[in-house]
This record gives C-alpha cells, structure tokens and sequence, in this order.
C-alpha cells in the first residue's frame, strides 16, 4: 500500500481518505476490515500531510521576452 | 363615393397597422441626438430625435430606461434600438426606445453584440467545452501587465493562500491596438511551455475601449484553443468580456482568480485533520459500539443468571412431581372412601339385621297363632254355652219346678186324659225331684176352668 | 243317634243343636216331642262339649310339644 | 309333614305359616281343621325358629373368620 | 373363590363388592342366600382392603427409594 | 423402564411426566394402573431431577474455565 | 467448536452470540441445547472479547506510529 500511495497524487490520496473516512462513519464495515480501513486513512492522511509541508516557499517567476524565466519581484503599491 | 368616408380612428388605425407591420421600422437602430428631453416623474422619458435634417418624437418608457448606464441629455448623440409606432390619440407617429447608448463606443457594442453571437454560434461558450480547474495545480501561469494592481494581487493572493505553487508571469499588454494579439501569443506561449496546470488572465478595471482587447476575437479563440484551463479576470465584476464567457471559469476580479486558481493551505491542512480526526473518531465510535454491544450480551439475562434457564425447569418438575404424588393419592383416597362407603353399606346389610327381623316375625307370626286358635276355639265354645243355655231354658222338665209334673202310664206314655189310665193301674208322676209311683184309684171326668186359667197360666201353677 | 252323632263333626253336632233350640223356642211342639227334642239337644250339646274338652287337651298338648320354643328376645338391641 | 317341611326353606316356611295364621284368623275353620292347622302352624313355626337359631349360629361362625374390617385411611398428609 | 379372588384386580372385586351389596339391600334374597353374599361381601371387601393397603406400602416405599428429592414441601412460602 | 429413560431427553421426560400426571388427572385410572403410573412418574421425576443436577454442574464448569468476562468500559470519554 | 470460531468473523460470531442470547432468553430451549448453547455462547463471547482487544491495540499502535500528530484531541472545544 506503501508503494501505491507514494505514487498518489494529493489530489486522489484527499479522495481515497474521503472514501475511507466516509465508509467508516457509515459503520456498516467489518470490523476486521474496518481496522484496516483505519489503518489505511492514517496513511493517507499521513501522506496528504506531508505532501503539503514539502516544499518551501516558491517565488513567482517572469518568462522574459527572451524566453528566460528569472524571478519577479511584485511591485510595491507604494512605487504607483 | 359619398359611403366611403372614412373616421378619423378608422385611418389611424389603419395608418398604425401599417407602420407597426413594416419590419424596417420595427427593432431598428438609429443614430440620433437627444433634443426637447423630458424626465416625466413617472419614470417615463421623453425626447426628441433629430439630426441635420429631420426629427421624430421618441418615448422610452421607464421599464426599458431603468438599467441605462447614463443620463440623455439634450444635444447627446445617441444610438437608439426600438420600435416605430402610431400614438393614435395625437395621430402622430414616434419611435419607442427600448435600448439606448452613447453615441461612439456605440460601434464597440455592436461590434461586442456580433462577435459574442457569431462566437455563441460556433459554441465558443459551450458549457460542454469547459475545462476542470485542478484543485491543487503545481505550475501557474499568469497572463496581464507586469505592472498594475492585477498582476500584485493575484500573485500575493496566490502565494498567501498556497504557497506551494509555481507562479509564472506571462506579460502582455492589456490595452491599445497590440494587446489583443500580445494576449493571444502569450496563451499560445504558456501552452507552448507545457508545464502549467491553470493560467489566470485578465487585467484590472477600466473603460471599455480599456478592457476591449478582451472583447477581440484573436483573444478568444487563444482561450478557445488553449488546452491550460483558463480562469478569466477582466475589470470588475459589473465588466464581462468576450473572453470571460470563452474562459473556463470566470473570475469577477483577479484576486478572486488567484483565490479559484489555488486552494488555501491551511483550509487544506485544516481538512486533513479533520478527515483524520474523523477517521479516529469513527473507528472509536465503531470500537464502542461493538463494545457496548458485546457488554450487552455478555451481561444479558441469559448469560448472567444462567441458573435461570434451569429454576424455571425445576419448578415445572417439582410441580409434575407435586401433581403425580396429589393425583394418586387422590384416586387411591377416592378409591378407598369409596371402599369405606361400601363397607358401611355392607354393614348394613348385615345378616345379623336381617335375622332379627326374621325372628321377630316369627315370633309375630307364632303369636298370632296362638291367639287365632284360641279364638276360634272361644268362639266355638262361647257359641255352645250360649246354645246349650238357651236349651237349658226351654227344657220342658222346667215346668216341674213350677209345681207341675208329668203322668206317665204303665206304657210310659204321657196320660193327658182321664181314660189314659184305667183305674187300678200304676202311673209314675214325675216331679222336679224325683218320681212316685202311684195307684190310680177312681177317676172324674170334668173340665179345667175358663177365663182366670189363661191368665195365671205363667204364675198360677 | 249316638251312632250317628259319633261320626259328627263339631260344626254339624252345633248346627243339629241350633235347630233343636231353634224348634224348641217355636214353642208349639207337643210335649212328648218337646221331651224328645230337649233329649235329643242335650245329647247333642254333650257331644259338642266333649268335642270342646277334647280340642282343648290337643292344644294344650301342642302347646306343651313345642314347649322349647322359648319367645325370641326381641329387644336384641338392649343385650348388646 | 315333617318330612316335607325339612326341604322346606325359611321363606317358603314363613309363608305357609303366615297363610295359616291368615286362614285361622278369618275364623270360619272348622274346629277340627283348625286345630289340624293350629298344629300345622306350630310345626312350621317351629322350623323357622330352628332354621333361624342355625343361621345365627352359621353367621357368628363367619364373622368370626373375616375378622374385623378396620376402614383404610389413606390421609397421608396428617402423617407429614 | 378365594383363589378365585386373588386373581381379581381391584376395580373388579370392588365391582363384585357393590353387586353383592347392591343385591343385598334389595332385601329379597332368601335368608340362607343372604348369609353366602354377606360372606362374599366380606371377602371382596377385605380383598380390596388389602390392595389398598398394599398399594399405599408400595408409594411410600417408592418415596422412601426416592429419597433425595424427599422434602416435597408444598407449603415452602412459609419457611423461607 | 431405566433402560429406556436413560436415553430421553430431559424435555421428553418431563413431557412423559407430564402425561403421566394427564391420565391420573383423569381419575378413573385402576389402582393397579396407578400405582404402576406413580412409580413411573417418580422414576421419571428422579431422572429429571439428576438431569438437572448435571446441567447445574457443567454450567458452575463452564463459567469456571472461560473465567469471568470483565465487561469493557464502554465509558471511554471519563478516562481521558 | 474452537476450530471452527476461529475462522468466524467478528460480525458472525457476534451475530451467533445475538441468536444465541435471544434463544436463551426466549427460555423455552431444551435443557440438553440450552447447556450447549451457554456453552457456545461463552466460548462466542470471549471471543468477541478478544477481538475487540485485539483491534484496541490495533488502533492504539497505529495512533503510536502516528506519533508527530499525536494530539487528537477530540475534545479540542474545551481546551481552547
């Protein structure tokens, strides 16, 4: 299962957690499966975490005339 | 020819069918300026149309007036869309306006109109064609002024709200005759480059010549063919371009662009705790519900006082038992008082009842024999005494006790008369105590006395 | 007659005296008949008298012959 | 008669014996018949008195056998 | 018939038992007759005595054999 | 009798006694009959009783080995 | 018994200690099945029992492994 969430998207590990959280509040899973329901939402859960603190602060960029991409300050308000 | 007058109303009439079914005098547009312009305080307005050489009177009534973004006013040029008609009281014919803008960019909006069917037409607007903005994109591009408000807010808002996005400034002009086809380059660039999920383009407010290089139609068919999802943000939110209903989501301003194009992160962060928490909170629901469930059973009735199931069961017994030892002894109790019944009757038939009645019977009967024969015996003898009493009485012998006596001859026959004994023979005369023998002697005849004998015949002799 | 009354019974020996009686209270029978019948009825009433003694000893003699039949006691009941 | 009594049983005893009585006591018998029956009589009565006397003899003789039948008590729950 | 009797089952000697006495208390049977059924009567009577007496025996020895389950106390309210 | 019994069931027991109980309530059992019923009855009765004594057992042995099931809190939220 | 609970889910064995309990307490069991059912229904229960625990620990270990985000704090309201 490791395996496969690594290659998960945030997008699809938020939805498999949805699923998995909204089975278990249905209550209607067994117990066996539920446990490992469980055990799996933490996982992903998990991952969705950790996804969201991996990167540091990105700076905007500017795709010159040239075709170069160099950062881009925004400018301040009180410059206009 | 006389008959064919006609009444005034009559032509009128006919006058206003007319007018009102030719269709280029009906939905029309015409250039004008406003003169003789009167705010009627019911909302209505009434002006004047004229140009160089004519005039119409025009009505635009408050309905159609409500929404005009500026204020007519006498020697305005205007552009007018509306209906020619009769007013048939005053039998004059006037324009109805329905629609009405300044005269100038009034080309622009017709222009706008066109474009904006013919690209209907050609489904440029087809919800179907629209594409899905990715929730969380890695790679932004941002296609606007590298100056100005648009391009700072949509980057700080981007940035603040999910910072873990790319952004790319793709700048273009937003405005003058090059703006258009710089837009459409830059779309055509971000989907050259191939590495953005979303694209934000749009500029910030202005007028409407400012904004219409959204309105070109280079502009739209880039967003039209742009296989980035394209989230517009022109002006205002009163402003829609072209471009707006091309996009595949339209934004009111940029910065609420930046906010449709990324998710906040802590709204993010915010959900995966709450789906964790959720999760958690769920399985221990589960946990106790299974739990209280088991402790239910567990601490059912049947398991807690199990000695239940056999009380009842001991009771039945010991009522069977009871009711087995009750019914027999009631059928021997019943057999045996009708055993003593019996007896009792027997006793009562005893012989020795029946003998004593016997004896006594016997004995009656013995009784009454004996006085029966007794009886009869007394009765016989009574009967005799009383007879032989009676014989006793009428013994002749009797009278000799009187003083009478009897004569008996020699032949002991009774000598009644004188001759039945001769003289010289012996008579017996028998008394009451005896007998004489006697000689008779003589003998007289004569006879016994009348009268007195008959009476002292009891008492005499 | 004394023949002939031996072989009597009681009943016609009374019967026979009866008549005698009888006729002799009429009152008109010749004496020397009177005489006759009173004889006659006395012979006839010794007769019947005899008769009489006689079934008075065959009673007692009864009488003594079954002399053991002692009354039963019939107030039983006392003697238990 | 003896002969003829002695096959006789109580009952058929009894009832010559009342018919006798019964004849005596309507009492126009001949003297002589009825002394004849007064004998009868006394026989007879002398038979039952006989044939009572045996069978009290005969009853005592029984009841002396069987013993006494003491009433069973079946009530069991004074015992307790 | 005492063999005879032996061989009867209660219901059977009781049934005889209320004939006898049944005939007896009609009163008509002939004195000597009588004697022989009071004597039949005495003993079916002290037959069907004896079976009662003997079955009464035969439950208490079978409650005895029970002994275990002995106090059958029916009124069992009062002693608790 | 035991023979058979020993292969009843406790409930086919208490329904034999139970008819047995039925044909004495009826009450014109013959005695014979009834006693032979009453000593079937307890016979029945003693093997109801033993069967009873035997479950009684082997519960106090079950409840014995599986130990006592200490309910779970179900209160989860005071511990915390 | 044993063998075939283990393969049981904790929903069939719990759904077998319902039918068992219901049974029970319906009361009209026959002895003999209502032992056995106590029996099983026992044995049912701690298995139940320990299922449950064993999902406890489950959880409580993944919540371990899940340390960093430790503090669900469910009731998060009152300590704000």
């Amino acid at each position: 299962m490791t395996m496969e969430n690594s290659s998960l998207t945030f997008e699809q590990a938020m939805e498999k957690l949805e699923k998995v959280v909204g089975k278990l509040e249905q209550g209607d899973v067994p117990l066996e499966e539920a446990i490992a329901m469980f055990q799996e939402g933490m996982k992903l859960s998990k991952f969705c975490h950790e996804r969201l603190q991996q990167v540091d602060k990105q700076m905007a960029q500017v795709l010159t005339e040239d075709g170069e991409i160099v950062p881009f300050r925004v400018a301040e308000e009180n410059t206009e | 020819m006389g008959q064919d007058y006609l009444s005034v109303t009559d032509l009128t009439r006919k006058i206003k069918r007319l007018i009102d079914g030719e269709t280029g005098l009906q939905n029309i547009w015409i250039r004008a300026e406003i003169s003789n312009y009167k705010y009627h305080s019911r909302g209505h307005m009434y002006f004047t149309l004229k140009d160089e050489s004519a005039r119409i009177n025009a009505v635009m009534f408050a309905g159609n007036n409500r929404f005009l973004k500026f204020r007519p006013e006498n020697g305005m040029n205007v552009l007018v869309r509306g209906d020619t008609s009769v007013y048939e009281p005053h039998g004059v014919y006037q324009f109805y306006v329905k629609e009405m803008q300044p005269d100038g960019i009034g080309s622009l909006y017709l222009a706008y109109e066109e474009l904006k069917k013919k690209l209907e037409i050609a489904g440029f607007f087809s919800a179907t064609r629209k594409k899905q903005i990715p929730p969380i994109p890695k790679e932004i591009a941002v296609i606007t002024s590298p100056t100005g408000a648009a391009v700072r807010d949509i980057i700080t808002t981007v940035q603040r709200r999910f910072p873990l996005v790319n952004i790319t400034l793709l700048p273009v002009l937003v405005q003058g005759p090059e703006a258009a086809p710089s837009i459409a380059q830059a779309i055509a660039n971000a989907n050259a480059i191939k590495k953005f999920d979303v694209m934000i383009v749009g500029r910030g407010g202005g007028s409407l010549e400012e904004l219409w290089a959204f309105n070109e139609q280079i502009v739209a068919e880039a967003i039209y063919e742009s296989r980035i999802p394209v989230i517009s943000a022109v002006g205002h939110e009163t402003d829609v371009t072209i471009s707006d209903f091309v996009a595949d989501l339209r934004a009111p301003t940029p910065t609420a662009a930046a906010e449709l194009a990324v998710p906040d992160i802590l709204e993010l962060r915010k959900s995966i705790i709450e789906r964790k928490l959720r999760l958690q909170r769920a399985m221990h629901q589960r946990l106790a519900v299974e739990k209280e469930r088991l402790n239910f059973l567990a601490k059912s009735y049947a398991f807690r006082y199990p000695k239940q199931l056999i009380d009842q069961k001991e009771q039945d017994l010991d009522r069977l038992v009871e009711a087995v030892r009750r019914e027999t002894f009631r059928i021997l109790e019943r057999k045996s008082g009708k055993l003593t019944e019996l007896l009792a009757r027997v006793e009562r038939v005893h012989p020795k009842h029946r003998l004593h009645d016997e004896k006594m019977r016997v004995s009656k009967v013995n009784k009454a024999l004996s006085r029966a024969i007794k009886q009869t015996y007394d009765n016989q003898e009574n009967k005799f005494v009383f007879l032989l009493s009676k014989l006793e009485v009428l013994s002749p012998l009797n009278m000799m006790k009187r003083g009478y006596s009897l004569v008996y001859g020699e032949q002991e026959q009774i000598v009644k008369q004188v001759d039945d004994a001769p003289v010289e023979t012996t008579v017996t005369i028998q008394l009451q105590d005896g007998q004489l023998l006697c000689l008779v002697q003589d003998k007289t005849y004569g006879e016994l006395p009348n009268g007195n004998w008959s009476d002292g015949n009891d008492d005499g002799k």
